[in-house]
């Protein structure tokens, strides 16, 4: 089943034209990275997934984008779409509140009040971020007191504290080391069986390592989508092989 | 799900209607003062000198633009500089700093005609300035100080680290980075201190009466009383003589408070650009 | 060459930092030796507590508690209309606002603040005093009209200051704009927010001139919200131009109550951030 | 809309007075025998519920949106936006407060020191003079109608004048008339008070003093009072209470708390 | 030669240890690559050579540092100091003003003046940072609107604006694509002619192919520090071992 259906969608900031006709259909229950070289409008294309980029000024957006059968844009209320489209971004944007506070704040948005059940979300969502053993003595201080990896483990942490249906990540790792990296890229391996997963990476072996599908993008459009094996051993477009190949070249 | 919704649905409501009431609010008082005044406009009333038959208010039109002036001139650098001083060279959290801010921020509500009785006495008795436009000034300095100090303040505090680190890390000193960096990301958070500070001194009346004086004349030099629009105003309702004169007074005074304004706006428009 | 300029400028700043402290020093030292002599020749005690104003009447008494409470009553209900009107309006135009209307609401609320309290005083008289009458909640609305664009400018800037991608966080976690905006930028943002909220509570217990003309002023124990009552400034400012001698230290004196009043308050407010904070 | 519809007899009388040491009220306080004067006691026993306003036209703004209340003016500043009441069958009329029929007037005062300067004895000797009485009689009542002419000196020089705003907008009229035939002459108004205006004489920083009530004794010390006209002083009420006017005695009783309804007047 | 040597330092977030008994001779016209995962100090490690740490309220630091020879705590203005030892943040810190301004801030800072001149540096600047092309039709436009990515290779280029002797970077490529980033670490390994490098880095393949030595760092010690062929094919220490095999392993 797709989970994401894109059709035909194009983006402009302005009169800057973003991305171009771009159909995919991103299957449900398995990992797609997203690669490309920087500016090429991945993040772009994450964002319209779950209406960030309604907050854009000047974004406009032809074609239509459904979630499992929904159109986003047309049937669904955004805040809706959003909790079950979760979202870690490429910049960590941890709220100026304490560890806790951060992870809760999802949860407390969608209903859960009892402290108890709070307190299980936190643990287990920092357990899942490979955090827990790091910050569990100062659940009450500062998120932003955290080094850049942890804010950004963090971040990871508190998007899955809602359990969406979905998670986008964009470049999720950017920041982290290989052992953290590893934790989390098993994390999203373990987390594949229920949820679907977009992943924007830079790092190629990354997306060779954990995703199923991969999408590669070149100045707004998606020059090869296919499954990731296929892609990297066999790309069918001569700029796909370049791009990959650029990197040990 | 739902609570969430109903969230939204009151959240909203109450935040458009806040920004609606106090809109009407303005709305309503300009409309008043309007309707008060706008029939009582008169050329007479922009004649160039003032007469008890005429009660011109261009002398207090050209003086509150002076006063203005002259008040933002001694209090806006004194207040910036001093807010860089507390912020960016005191020591973080020194007691000191901690005991101007309270103080400063105290002062702020203390009413404006002990300022006037402290300008009678400093200004215009012990130095000798008598009633005039400078001792006015000063006065309206002083108490205009606590308001840009404190906005300006808070404005530098909240521009963010990063750009203070990425400036030092060009080898930039901490001049450089204040003046260049810091100030212009901070310029509207001053420039809404200075538009209040603005605001108390066009509106000022009971610190002025007692340092600056109620002769309606066109300055002459620093030294001479001067009587600013408020004061006009209070001046002419006060006995129930001219009392549509005062509204049509006011209406000028909205309009010399919209042009300050504009102004000003694009003064730091045109700073904040570079 | 730029290391004279880098110290030239310090002491410069330096300089404007005493020179502010020493204006608002010489404040504090007129208000305090103008004003505690009188205190104690009237006595702290019946200066403070008492209920009785009539300082030209002989035998002369001198207690302020009646304009304590009154502005205690009229300050109240300034908060309680103005800040939450005021936070709320500056949410709108730092977050909601669209940019079009904007362009508008700015320079309004700019003019609101460049009104003088003469002309609030006309409106208040013609428009609130028929509804409510010469009463503490007439004074009340006038004044939490008028500290209006203080706590909005403030706290509007405050807001704006915040990053944006708190509010993307939180609008990503599926929380809507505006539960996002309360929960997590505007706390974000409390230090300017709790500035602009002292500000305006400074700007509603310094007012006079318009208070005066709505408040009915009378100098006795507040008896309804209906009723005047007058408060320590309207005090200061309507028998100041008569006072000599003992009166008029008594009502420097009650300048002084009126410091210790706003440092009380002002004192609060940090230890809240401070307890934060820690 | 709230002037519509009876006026009830039972509703409270709004008393609206003006601030302590004003010279209006002053003046009021003294003949309505509100004030209680003796050997070292003095008491005013304005009812505590009355408004105070600190100026003439927040009274009358008051008195005409407030069908209820009553209040007391300068008879100078008098307008048609309220109605004004007769004291025991008197009307407040100029002739009648000159010839001493209508009760309640007070004095418009200047002070000066005596050895003030030779300008400033010319002013005043204009003011005294038929031309200054003449301009007074405009607006305000004049001492009395038999004064010497002024004749011109041609002075020349500053004479600054500080005090009461009540006495300022007569004071603005008689320099314009002075300036007139002395054209080197400048005169500056400052209004604040009468208090600080008098201290501004005393520390040397105003020649002349304006001053709406009776000198304190401290005052008379050093300053030499002047009398130049006489104000009436008016009680006046909305325009739709019924009531023509009052007695004295009503009038004390109303400022005294004595009497709280419109309904006690006509018992 | 030593471009820094660091003896016995330690640093102290408040009560916090941050770094322990740091001893370290760094080496002039090299590269120098500190790896080791997320939280061990090497931010801070980094930013103690240019005394950035300075700001950091409550942060103390013991032993000394010195840069050819000389104290940079006690003999040297911190200006010239941070002239002298440029710095790439691991977050973007780009000024809220024009490509153009941000480039040219250091510059104009240091004293030139001549628009020719500065359009020269800016323009030599971006090339080198390897954004002339995507950059040079919006100069003055604000430079926030730039991709995370883009935004990042912009902090480089003006880093390299004040051409400092020393260059520190905080994981300058961790937001880069690797075609970028491979602009970058040959840009790095050019630079290396004239001017010693450190680099903070999670991204052991870069560690190897670009640095000449290599610092491990755990919980805040440096656990070994030897050229970086050596470290990674010999480690000394099971825990260095441990952590560059943890990748693969
Ligand atoms: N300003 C600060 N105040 C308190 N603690 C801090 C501060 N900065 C860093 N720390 C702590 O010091 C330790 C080292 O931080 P540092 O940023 O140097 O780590 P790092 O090795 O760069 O990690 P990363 O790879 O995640 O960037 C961390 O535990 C961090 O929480
Ligand atoms: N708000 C915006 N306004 C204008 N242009 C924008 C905006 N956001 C992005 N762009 C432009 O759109 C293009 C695509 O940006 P996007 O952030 O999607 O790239 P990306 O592939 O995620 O790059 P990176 O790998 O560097 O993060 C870039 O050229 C960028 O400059
Ligand atoms: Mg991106
Ligand atoms: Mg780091």
């Amino acid at each position: 089943m797709d989970c994401f259906t894109i059709d035909d969608l194009n983006l402009y900031y302005g009169g800057f034209h973003a991305l171009k006709n771009i159909n995919l259909e991103i299957e449900a229950g398995k990992i797609t990275s997203f690669i490309g070289p920087s500016g090429c409008g991945k993040s772009s294309l994450l964002k319209t997934l779950n209406r960030m980029n309604d907050l854009v000024e000047d974004c406009r957006l032809t074609g239509s984008i459904e979630l499992f059968g929904e159109d986003i844009y047309k049937d669904m209320d955004v805040n809706t779409l959003r909790k079950r489209v979760g979202m870690v971004f490429q910049k960590s944007n941890l709220f100026p509140m304490s560890i806790y506070d951060n992870i809760a704040f999802g949860p407390r948005t969608h209903g859960v009040k009892a402290k108890y059940a709070l307190d299980e979300i936190v643990e287990n969502s920092l357990r899942s971020a490979a955090l827990w053993d790091e910050v569990k003595d100062r659940l009450k201080k500062p998120a932003l007191a955290l080094s850049g990896g942890q804010q950004q483990r963090l971040c990871i942490a508190r998007a899955l504290a809602i359990s969406p249906e979905v998670l986008l990540m964009d470049e999720p790792t950017s920041a982290l080391d290989p052992i953290s990296t590893g934790k989390i890229e098993e994390l999203v391996l373990t987390l594949k069986k229920d949820y679907s997963i977009i992943m924007v990476t830079h790092n190629m072996q990354q997306a060779t390592r954990i995703s199923d599908k991969t999408a590669f993008f070149l100045f707004g459009e998606v020059i090869e989508y296919n499954n990731t094996d296929r892609l990297f051993s066999l790309p069918q477009d001569k700029r796909t092989e370049d791009y990959i190949t650029g990197r040990f070249g | 799900m739902k609570n969430q919704k109903n969230f939204e649905r009151i959240m909203g409501i109450l935040t458009w209607g806040a920004a609606a009431l106090t809109l009407g609010v303005l709305a309503f008082i300009i409309g008043f003062i309007l309707f008060k005044g706008v029939p009582h406009l008169k050329p007479s009333l922009i004649a160039f000198s003032y007469n008890s038959e005429n009660v011109s208010l261009m002398p207090g039109l050209i003086s509150t633009i002076l006063m203005t002036l002259l008040s933002l001139a001694i209090s806006v650098p004194v207040g910036v500089f001093a807010a860089i001083y507390l912020t960016e060279y005191a020591k973080r959290g020194s007691k000191l700093v901690s005991l101007v801010r309270l103080t400063t921020e105290t002062l702020s509500g203390i009413p404006s005609i002990i300022y006037g009785l402290f300008g009678l006495l400093f200004f215009v008795t012990y130095l000798g300035w008598g009633f005039s436009l400078l001792a006015g000034a000063f006065t309206l300095s002083i108490m205009i100080l606590p308001l840009i100090m404190r906005s300006c303040e808070e404005a530098i505090h909240s521009v963010p680290d990063v750009l203070r680190e990425g400036a030092f890390g060009l080898g930039a000193g901490k001049l450089r980075t204040i003046l260049k960096i810091v100030l212009p990301s901070a310029l509207p958070g001053i420039f809404a201190g200075i538009i209040l500070a603005i605001g108390r001194i066009v509106g000022e009346t009971a610190a002025l009466i007692y340092t600056a004086g109620t002769v309606a004349q066109i300055p002459k030099s620093p030294l001479s009383s001067v009587r600013t629009l408020s004061v006009h105003m209070y001046a002419l309702s006060g006995e129930g003589l001219h009392t549509n004169e005062s509204y049509a007074t006011a209406v000028v005074l909205l309009l010399v408070v919209v042009a300050i304004n504009t102004l000003s706006a694009k003064i730091v428009k045109s700073i904040g650009v570079k | 060459m730029n290391k004279s300029k880098e110290k030239f400028m310090a002491a410069v700043f330096f300089a404007s930092a005493l020179i502010s402290i020493l204006a608002v020093g010489l404040i504090c030292v007129f208000l305090f030796v103008n004003g505690i002599p009188a205190l104690f020749k009237i006595g702290t005690l019946e200066f403070l507590g008492g209920s009785q104003w009539s300082p030209m009447d002989q035998p002369a008494y001198y207690g302020i508690l009646p304009m304590i409470v009154g502005s205690l009553y009229v300050t109240a209900g300034a908060i309680i209309l103005g800040v939450p009107i005021g936070v709320l309006s500056s949410i709108f135009m730092a977050w909601i606002c669209p940019p079009r209307l904007y362009k508008w609401i700015k320079p309004a609320v700019d003019l609101l603040a460049g009104i003088p309290s003469v002309v609030y005083g006309f409106f208040g008289i013609a428009i609130i005093v028929p509804l409510t009458g010469n009463s503490i909640v007439s004074a009340s609305i006038l004044l939490g009209i008028m500290i209006l664009p203080t706590v909005i400018s403030i706290a509007e800037s405050a807001l704006r200051a915040t990053p944006r991608q708190y509010y993307e966080g939180a609008l990503a976690l599926g929380a809507g704009p505006y539960r996002s905006l309360f929960y997590v930028v505007l706390p974000a943002a409390k230090n300017g927010i709790l500035a602009a909220v002292v500000l305006g509570i400074g700007r509603a217990i310094g007012e006079t001139m318009a208070v005066i003309m709505v408040a009915g002023n009378q100098a006795r124990m507040p008896v309804s919200l209906f009723k005047g009552v007058r408060t320590l400034t309207a005090n200061i400012v309507i028998e100041m131009g008569y006072a000599a001698d003992l009166h008029r230290g008594a009502l420097i004196a009650t300048g002084v109550v009126l410091f210790v009043f706003i440092l009380i308050i002002n004192i609060s407010f940090s230890a809240l951030v401070r307890k934060d904070r820690g | 809309a709230k002037n519509q519809g009876a006026f009830d007899l039972e509703k409270e009388i709004i008393v609206v007075s003006r601030e302590e040491g004003s010279g209006t009220r002053g003046a009021f306080v003294e003949l309505f025998a509100i004030l209680i004067k003796g050997d070292g006691i003095r008491k005013d026993l304005t009812t505590k519920e009355a408004i105070i306003s600190k100026q003439t036209d927040v009274v009358m703004q008051i008195i005409s949106s407030n069908k209820y209340a009553l209040g007391y003016i300068s008879l100078g500043s008098l307008n048609d936006g309220v109605k004004v009441l007769a004291i025991e069958g008197i009307e407040p009329r100029t002739e009648n407060v000159m010839n001493g029929s209508y009760p309640i007037s007070r004095p418009f005062i200047i002070a000066t020191k005596s050895d003030t300067s030779k300008l400033t004895k010319d002013f005043i000797s204009f003011i005294m003079s038929k031309q200054g009485q003449g301009v007074i009689a405009k607006s305000y009542i004049a001492i009395s109608d038999d004064f010497q002419n002024y004749s011109t000196v041609k002075a020349s020089g500053r004479i600054v004048v500080a005090g009461s705003t009540s006495v300022a907008p007569i004071m603005e009229k008689l320099k314009e008339a002075y300036m007139q035939i002395n054209p080197g002459v400048v005169i500056e108004i400052q209004q604040s008070d009468s208090s600080s205006g008098m201290q501004g004489v005393i520390d040397g920083n105003s020649d002349i003093a304006m001053v709406s009530r009776e000198l304190a004794k401290s005052e008379r010390e050093k300053l030499t009072p002047i009398k130049i006209a006489l104000d009436g002083i008016v009680l006046i009420a909305n325009k739709h209470n019924p009531v023509v006017g009052l007695t004295r005695e009503q009038v004390g009783d109303i400022y005294t708390g004595k009497i709280l309804t419109w309904g006690q007047i006509n018992e």
